[in-house]
């Protein structure tokens, strides 16, 4: 099987201004941040973000936001992250709020070929505003539609050579999804095995839907600043 | 549980809806406090919508793993028994009514069990993040929040004015001054905390109530 | 927590006659044989049933299906049970056939709590008759339904006693989402451990949702008629 | 590959179409034939409906698992950095367009790309399986088939006439006596198998087909 073993150069020219791009993480945490700062030096902009949340200013998509290079997103909540508050206040930043399940299940959407799902999620509530709804067997449901983006960028633990990928842990967060949703799956690593080394159950997404496998080159996992933050003022309240 | 006040009152009662082995998820704050009050014998399983079953304490820092986090994304950790899941499976769990009961804060909440938390517009906009599915997919949700605004407003109102994060899905309502369980027709005084009497309770909820023939106390 | 582990006769209290059971297998494979067993010997009737195929008639539903236990089955093949075939032309038997994805999607619906989903498969053929059509961004799409059962028979390599299970290699088949979707699920596993020897990655399907585990008593891995016939043949040809 | 005839060469023609690291999902019979004539330097990702990604060959009788078992129920195996995946999952890659390609053996197949391989009504019913979803979900969608019935009547038509497993779908018509491209104005005949001509292909055709200028030698 050919290597998908790309640089991250290599990666970045398929990553272009104008684009819809899913960012699998939590709040920031877990994502691929090395893809992220490239991006944000070769002056990436305009994106159509698609993202669990808008990250922390200092984390995943939420540095693309601090410096502006997000023109809009799709998310569940934005609240650890200020700045995009206050961009979208300003006018700045369009933010599309819908709920967690309904955004895993419109991805899977996305990336399954469903045209759409019926969730419960958001009857009586402002989520049904410019939305279809169904009666099935006497129940309401909301008409949610499929998302899709132009480039998904994966975080990971482990991949192969030939793009299988495995997380650990609750390391998959919006991770695994996502990889099925986009037309160019870009996967960022910690670790890079030999094909062969990740037994058929180790593996959480298959190498045929992975185009890009880029191995991280700075440390292997960094403890977010949130956290390292939260840990001085623990650390600190002790004395 | 006798002598506790204000919030732990509030999470110790809210303990009480539960029975050993049940699935549930707790709301970041108060409702997460619930676990320190289980009765004797009662173990849960505890929700994390990132993709956890059976969520155990927080780590120490030094035990933290980057690639274990809770839903607000700080350190987490699982029980003996628990597991992870994909974060589909996880609201599959939430929505697919596999999940017990679900404790939330609030900022409102009214007489139909309609629950207002997520936003405020033009000054609080979190999101609602896992909230709605949770009303929309859970049997039992307990509303757990203090009684009035630090201003003194109540937080329990005829109709909500905030946008909602879910219409007539509480079942349970419990502050440090009381207990309402959320009837057909109404919500129902079923306890009071120490101290207060129907009268006070009066005073200060805007929401109306059913006073039934007996009512509990709170502890 | 408390065990979930319960003797055959306590399983069978809770499968009775008219019910909606889904079946997890393959073709009969990798199926509950020994409460299947017991359903026979209690004389089970008139059940509608939920598998991916109609098995073998010696094997998974299709046991039932031979000893006319079963009035309807919804399912996506019975093309390696000719007993079910001649019982449809017969009259005896009525058959639904779904596509298989749309199998696996409207079970996955059911226990996801989603009212339905958007398939673009079965448009142009007789699968769309009698459904509902929606035109989502120019493509036609099916409106499918959820599929709920009062008991999904489940079978799995392992359990622990809080009802935690695995499965090995592709013994999931269609186990791991059936589980999902029934009011009581049963799952029958090969093999009982202590909880806390499954790790929290190797579980598959959590505790919370299994109702009761029944631990398989015969021979853990028998391999099926069919095999075992074509395995005869196989030798039988070399000689 | 020159002097092949009959099934082989159907086979070893639809081999032709792949390249390497291509995922498909290659049929019962014929179909799966085609791994056997793969030129030099192609590998295959094989997709199994249960939920194999990366299938190998038949394991020998002895080596068979009884946890690892192929879309017809059969022992199979799992090539090195194959690996499983759950049903829904399986069909998610054939659905949503994951997969390159499929080869499909079929009872008909028709001048505007429509099969019809699941059902001869009161006769033959062995339902559908995943073959609907393959024709709406991958992109190219490749008929394997013998020209004609035994009897002698084409099964290449203008109309199908039993019920359709796929409309519009299928990309290309590989049988031992010609290959036929599906355009957007009808079928176009691309090759010829030695020994036959294009008169010949129309009197044992009934579907109308495009003739265009050159035509290739199919082997």
């Amino acid at each position: 099987m050919r290597s998908k073993v790309v640089t991250r150069e290599e990666a970045l020219t398929k990553i272009k201004d104008g684009q819809t791009i899913m960012f699998g993480d939590w709040h920031g945490e877990l994502s691929a941040e090395e893809i992220i700062t490239g991006m944000l030096e070769k002056g990436i902009q305009n994106i159509s973000a698609i993202a669990v949340s808008a990250g922390m200013p200092d984390q995943g998509v939420g540095r693309l936001i601090k410096e502006h290079r997000v023109k809009s997103i799709v998310t569940t909540h934005i609240g650890l992250n200020p700045v995009a508050r206050d961009q979208m206040f300003a006018g700045e930043l369009e933010v599309e709020f819908i709920p967690q399940g309904t955004f895993a299940e419109r991805i899977r959407c996305g990336g399954a070929g469903l045209g759409g799902c019926l969730t419960p999620t958001g009857i009586g509530t402002d989520v049904e505003i410019g939305k279809q709804k169904l009666t099935i067997n006497g129940k309401d449901y909301l008409l949610e539609l499929p998302l899709y983006s132009d480039v998904a960028l994966i975080k990971a633990w482990k991949a192969d050579t030939a793009g299988n990928i495995a997380f650990r842990l609750t390391g998959r967060a919006t991770n695994s999804y996502m990889a099925f949703a986009a037309d160019i799956v870009i996967v960022e690593v910690e670790e890079l095995v030999e094909v062969g080394e990740l037994g058929p159950e180790e593996i959480d997404v298959a190498a045929p839907i992975i185009d890009m496998v880029y191995v991280r080159t700075g440390e292997k996992k960094p403890f977010c600043l949130m956290w390292q933050r939260a840990k001085a003022k623990a650390e600190g309240g002790k004395k | 549980m006798a002598g506790l006040t204000g919030r732990a009152l509030i999470a110790a009662r809210c303990a009480k809806f539960f029975k050993n082995g049940d699935f549930v998820n707790l709301g970041i704050g108060v409702p997460l406090m619930c676990v320190n009050y289980l009765p004797e014998g009662v173990d849960l399983w505890l929700e994390a919508e990132i993709g956890i079953v059976g969520c155990g304490s927080s780590p120490k820092w030094e035990d933290a793993d980057p690639d274990l986090i809770d839903a607000g994304g700080q350190p987490a950790s699982i029980i003996k028994g628990g597991s992870v899941c994909d974060h589909t499976t996880s609201f599959a769990l939430i929505r697919g009514g596999h999940i017990d009961a679900a404790v939330l804060g609030t900022l409102q909440v009214d007489q139909e069990g309609n629950i207002a938390n997520w936003t405020i517009p033009g000054k609080l906009v979190p999101g609602m993040g896992g909230a709605m599915d949770l009303c929309a997919g859970v049997k039992k949700i307990v509303v757990a929040t203090d009684h009035c605004e630090k201003s003194g407003e109540s937080k329990i109102l005829k109709k909500c004015t905030l946008p909602l994060t879910g219409a007539k899905c509480a079942t349970d309502i419990v502050t440090e001054r009381c207990y309402f369980e959320v009837g057909a027709d109404g919500i129902i005084l079923r306890e009071l905390t120490p101290g207060y009497t129907v009268e006070k309770i009066r005073a200060c909820t805007e929401a109306d109530f059913i006073v039934p023939e007996k009512i509990g106390v709170m502890e």
